[in-house]
């Protein structure tokens, strides 16, 4: 269970005079997010939508408020109880060929959360990559390429065997598809959902596509400017969203078909 | 990376070149025609012949044994100073860069006095104060030079740093002690190599330079720059006793230098694709 | 104006650091500077006469307080007396560093003449013979020592074609020194420069400007080349410093009295006012090299914050 | 309707391989007033074609061969020179990742009126007031401040319709889009492709390059479909949406649409 109360991020950045101004990149959040389900985060750029990501990771501390994992306040872990809940709540980059050391082969950078996380031998470490490898379809030879040997879906995949390897509770996907190629899109969504059918791990999928969104997960959130407008459950269509920010967004998506110019003709 | 090296014709060359001066520098008691520090007066600056293939000197040693004696001396000192040059700055640099804050300022502070003071001081002064000799160069090097290297590694670093897989390795549940070691060494340590290689060739210049001047080397000693400042009196009736220890400071930073610049090459994509 | 006050406390910190080790150094010598100063007056100085000279000069007390007092007196001005000339160090720098000086900016003024078309012809050529032949040539000339070739030039200039007077103290004679000087940074600097223009080539805007249809020179001027020079100011003014110690060495063999040769014959002789002087004065130079350095490039390129995050080695 | 680009049988070739072209055989044309989508994935070929259109390829790099005629006149054998006024004038583009696009050390002003300076005879002064005024006319929001500031300080989407406007100041013939939304997030996607459906309407000629099915939707009346350097389907959008007839073209459109199927 991951909960957080009344959380906010404030940045200091300058403006054009160097005059020091506070900005909310995220400003009294609450949520409850438990281990059992899976969820969505629809914002547009800027909305605050990562930052929350890094909060919820410990990366970063809040300015105000608590984020709690189990119970246990994050800001009062050691940082070496904080590294070992990683076992539990994993993340997945948005960029996935910087997310990569660019000198490890795949099969290193899927070990790495084992080997740092717990206590396996070498020979258990291996089956659990191959079987991670498998589960998001990396044959054994594209393992021992190094990052740019691979394409961008195949280092998209690494890195969310990486995030599985020591089978968290809860994986956050911080834009995990943005600028993928449609089909590679498709591809890795659909392999996310497989894998959640499959019992590892819910999941939080931040993302500025409400198609994405509405894809991925029946627990919505919609994020504007630090805040939380809308939690949507069991969204299932376009309809179930009622704020008028949401609807905006929606407003904003392309259409689905061309079909609709000729009716505009028509009328 | 290895492969790509071998490849290449620069590297080649300039690996060629290093370990042709290394070998002379570690076998050249061995194949020194004569004791280089032998002084014959009656057979003052002889031309080369069979006896002496270079010639003799102002004092009627042999030319050739001591400019192979010369490469012990520029390696000598050259590789040990760099060895720890290199340790401490990647040490002192990456640390400093990864912890940041307050001990960043610091570190670069003291970085910042360290690289405005003359090398030359500080030489001079530890020969001052230690005697002249190996030991008072190698420590005059190492501590005029430290702070460049420190500085140029937490630059390194500091890039490696604000990249994503750091933070991604943070998430895997890296420790800190194992994201330095095992992440941002190694993927500084090509760039570092680059700039150890020509600092090696720096190094080799500046040392000779500095026994050039007379200073670090008691007189006589068979040390390229100090061969130069003892033919320089005879320089307008015997050039090639300055040409020789000159050629070889020069094949020697030369060869370091084109080691260097092509791993630079092969590191850096612009170069790349063409 | 925050940014102003910050520079000026680095550079201070900078400056007392420099001038508090130069102290520390001249100390930790064996030779007792009084002794060694004793010895120039006196042939064979007694244990008093040394005694009296420590006394004079200030050497019987501690370290720090030696150091404050130097410190109070070259703020006002007055960097003390050289032991080896009798004349106050600021008069003795004051009339040798102006010859180093010539050196040095003739120097730069050659590698900013060779620098900048060599390297943009070379990165606009790449792969082409005359990239080929920089390349080679650059690293030939970064190994160069440069006393050899100082000595290479003498031979060739004075003894087999005697056209110039090369040992001499016009400006003609300064030619063949300052360019013996700059040979290693050009060569450096044309490698660094050569480097980040192709990088600087190879980027997106360059692409848009062409598609906007801005002209090749219009885009290599105004926008790859302005780009591309930071790194290149950086290494110049850092080099400043550096040349002005670093011309002892071409003093020496081209006869010159500069500030580079004083500083060697002083520390030779123990003359620790002049060193003190001397060192303070390169160090100033040094700073101040580089906080132009910064200056500039914060106008080429604004999106600079931090100025040590662009070290170029 | 006016033909204003016609490609045909365009091959690009690296030079180091030139026995498997990058692009294979590419003919198509675009009219006044109307909207070609060249959609596919990345590699496959589309974003070449448009740099071959602008003659963007380095010559040493590629060996290209066809025509390319815009009016009339063959693009691949022009002057450097005269391609050079042309481009930025009457042949425009919009790029794909606008945080890039433009020299970061540069102000937007200086970047947008030399710009215009390059195409007529300006004062500096004069150049700067039309540069306010055509940001002014996409709608953006204090225009003066805007030409006073760096790339840097502005957010994406905001320098996607600088580089729209500054496409529009010399009422282009034809202008090509290369994946110019995808670096956008949803709400800046809309205002763009609203942008452009107003260029169609006022006859300039649209070359939409992207991988998704929903920009094409939104603005294109032809579309190309391409994969590994070959254009393997064509047609009308409505007959590509309604009636796709290459396997692959419907893969395509199924990953742009992401129906909701995961109730089975």
């Amino acid at each position: 269970m991951i909960e957080l109360k009344q959380v906010s991020k404030q940045y200091r950045v300058k403006d054009r005079q160097r005059s020091k101004l506070k900005v909310n990149a995220v400003h009294q959040v609450s949520l409850a997010l438990c281990y059992q389900k899976s969820y969505a985060l629809v914002g547009e750029s800027g909305s605050g939508k990562s930052t929350l990501a890094r909060l919820i990771m410990g990366i970063e501390k809040p300015t105000n408020g608590e984020i709690c994992l189990d119970g246990r306040n994050i800001a009062l872990m050691r940082s070496r109880e904080l590294r070992l809940k990683r076992a539990e709540v994993q993340m997945v980059l948005q960029n996935a060929q910087s997310a990569l050391d660019p000198r490890l082969s795949a099969y290193d950078s899927i070990a790495e959360p084992i080997r740092c996380l717990t206590k396996t031998d070498k020979s258990g470490e291996r089956s659990k990559v191959f079987e991670f490898a498998e589960k998001v379809r990396l044959t054994s030879e594209q393992l021992r390429r190094l990052p740019h040997e691979l394409s961008g879906g195949q280092q998209k995949r690494v890195c969310i065997a990486r995030a599985m390897s020591v089978s968290p509770k809860f994986i956050v996907f911080d834009e995990a598809v943005s600028g993928l190629d449609v089909t590679v899109r498709k591809e890795i969504l659909d392999l996310i959902l497989q894998l959640k059918k499959d019992g590892i791990g819910a999941f939080l999928f931040i993302t500025h596509d409400i198609d994405v969104a509405l894809y991925m997960a029946d627990q919505l959130f919609v994020m504007k400017d630090g805040s939380i407008v809308e939690w949507i459950e069991n969204a299932a269509s376009y309809d179930d969203f009622h704020h008028e920010y949401s609807r905006q967004l929606i407003q904003s998506l392309p259409p689905k078909s061309p079909n609709y110019r000729k009716e505009s003709v028509n009328r | 990376m290895i492969k790509k090296l071998l490849k290449s014709k620069q590297a080649m060359i300039g690996l060629t070149l290093i370990v042709l001066v290394t070998l002379v520098a570690l076998w050249a008691p061995l194949i020194a025609p004569h004791d280089p520090n032998k002084i014959d007066v009656l057979n003052r600056f002889m031309s080369a012949s069979s006896q002496y293939p270079l010639g003799t000197d102002q004092l009627g040693r042999c030319v050739l044994s001591r400019l192979l004696i010369g490469a012990s001396y520029s390696l000598g000192i050259a590789v040990p100073t760099l060895l720890v040059l290199g340790i401490v700055g990647l040490t002192l640099g990456t640390a400093s860069a990864y912890v940041g804050m307050r001990w960043e300022r610091v570190f670069l502070s003291i970085c910042d006095i360290f690289m405005a003071f003359p090398a030359l001081v500080i030489v001079l002064s530890l020969i001052g104060a230690l005697g002249q000799g190996l030991l008072s160069i190698l420590l005059a090097v190492a501590f005029s030079l430290w702070a460049w290297f420190a500085k140029v590694v937490w630059s390194y670093a500091r890039m490696e740093i604000s990249k994503d897989y750091i933070l991604a390795a943070k998430i895997a549940g890296c420790s800190d002690r194992r994201i330095i070691l095992y992440h941002i060494i190694p993927n500084i340590f090509p760039q570092f190599l680059v700039y150890l290689s020509t600092g090696i060739a720096g190094m080799i210049i500046m040392i000779s330079g500095f026994s050039f001047l007379g200073l670090g080397f008691e007189a006589g000693t068979p040390e390229w720059g100090a061969m130069l400042n003892e033919a320089r009196s005879n320089f307008y009736s015997h050039p090639e006793l300055v040409f020789y220890p000159g050629l070889c400071v020069l094949i020697t930073a030369a060869g370091f230098n084109l080691f260097g610049e092509a791993l630079r090459d092969m590191i850096s994509p612009e170069e790349v694709n063409e | 104006m925050v940014v102003f006050f910050k520079r000026c406390r680095a550079l201070i910190i900078t400056l007392f650091g420099v001038t508090a080790l130069s102290f520390l150094m001249a100390n930790i010598s064996i030779v007792d500077p009084a002794e060694a100063y004793a010895r120039n007056i006196f042939l064979h100085p007694t244990e008093e006469q040394i005694v009296q000279i420590r006394n004079e000069m200030g050497l019987d007390q501690p370290l720090y307080e030696q150091y404050i007092q130097w410190l109070g007196s070259s703020l006002r001005g007055d960097l003390g007396i050289s032991l080896q000339t009798k004349n106050t160090v600021v008069s003795d720098i004051g009339q040798k560093l102006p010859i180093t000086m010539q050196l040095v900016s003739l120097a730069l003024l050659w590698v900013v003449v060779l620098t900048i078309p060599v390297s943009l012809v070379a990165a606009l050529r790449q792969n082409s013979w005359f990239d080929h032949l920089v390349r080679v040539a650059t690293i030939l000339g970064a190994s160069l020592p440069n006393f050899w070739l100082g000595f290479l030039v003498l031979l060739f200039f004075a003894v087999t074609f005697p056209i110039v007077e090369v040992v001499d103290g016009n400006l003609v004679s300064l030619v063949f020194p300052s360019l013996v000087l700059a040979t290693p940074l050009a060569s450096i600097s044309i490698r660094l420069l050569r480097a980040t223009l192709l990088s600087n080539l190879n980027k997106d805007y360059v692409t848009y400007a062409k598609a906007r249809g801005l002209r090749n020179g219009r885009i290599v001027w105004g926008h790859v080349m302005r780009n591309s020079l930071p790194p290149l100011v950086m290494l110049f003014c850092q080099y400043i410093g550096h040349m002005l110690a670093g011309s002892a060495i071409v003093e020496s063999i081209f006869s010159m009295q500069g500030i580079g040769t004083h500083l060697v014959d002083a520390i030779m002789a123990r003359d620790l006012p002049t060193v003190n002087g001397c060192v303070l004065i390169i160090a100033m130079i040094f700073v101040f090299g580089r906080t132009l350095a910064d200056i500039i490039n914060k106008r080429l390129n604004p999106r600079m914050i931090n100025r040590d995050e662009v070290l170029y080695d | 309707m006016k033909e204003v680009l016609k490609v045909s049988h365009l091959y690009i070739r690296l030079k180091r391989a030139l026995d498997q072209p990058i692009v294979n055989n590419a003919s198509f044309s675009l009219q006044k007033g109307s909207a070609l989508a060249i959609v596919g994935e990345s590699g496959s070929g589309k974003t070449l074609t448009c740099k071959a259109v602008m003659r963007l390829l380095n010559a040493r790099q590629f060996n290209i061969s066809g025509s390319i005629r815009y009016n009339g006149m063959d693009l691949l054998e022009m002057s450097e020179k005269k391609i050079r006024a042309l481009c930025g004038s009457k042949i425009a583009m919009v790029v794909q990742n606008p945080m890039t696009a433009f020299n970061p050390t540069v102000k937007i002003g200086a970047q947008m009126a030399e710009t215009l300076r390059v195409h007529q005879k300006l004062r500096k002064k004069a150049a700067y007031e039309l540069g306010i005024h055509a940001l002014e006319r996409m709608n953006l929001p204090r225009c003066e401040q805007l030409m006073n500031s760096y790339p840097y300080v502005l957010s994406g989407g905001m320098l996607q319709r600088i580089t729209i406007a500054l496409a529009l100041i010399h009422e282009p013939d034809f202008i090509i889009a290369d994946e110019a939304t995808t670096a956008l997030d949803v709400k800046n996607q809309q205002m763009v492709l609203e942008e452009f459906e107003k260029m169609k309407r006022r006859g300039i000629g649209l070359l939409l390059v992207t991988h998704d099915f929903g920009v094409a939707a939104k603005l294109a009346d032809d579309m190309l479909v391409m994969r590994r350097g070959k254009i393997i389907e064509r047609g009308t959008v409505y007959d590509l949406f309604s009636a796709p007839q290459q396997t692959y073209t419907k893969e395509l459109l199924d990953a742009s649409m992401l129906r909701k199927e995961k109730c089975m």
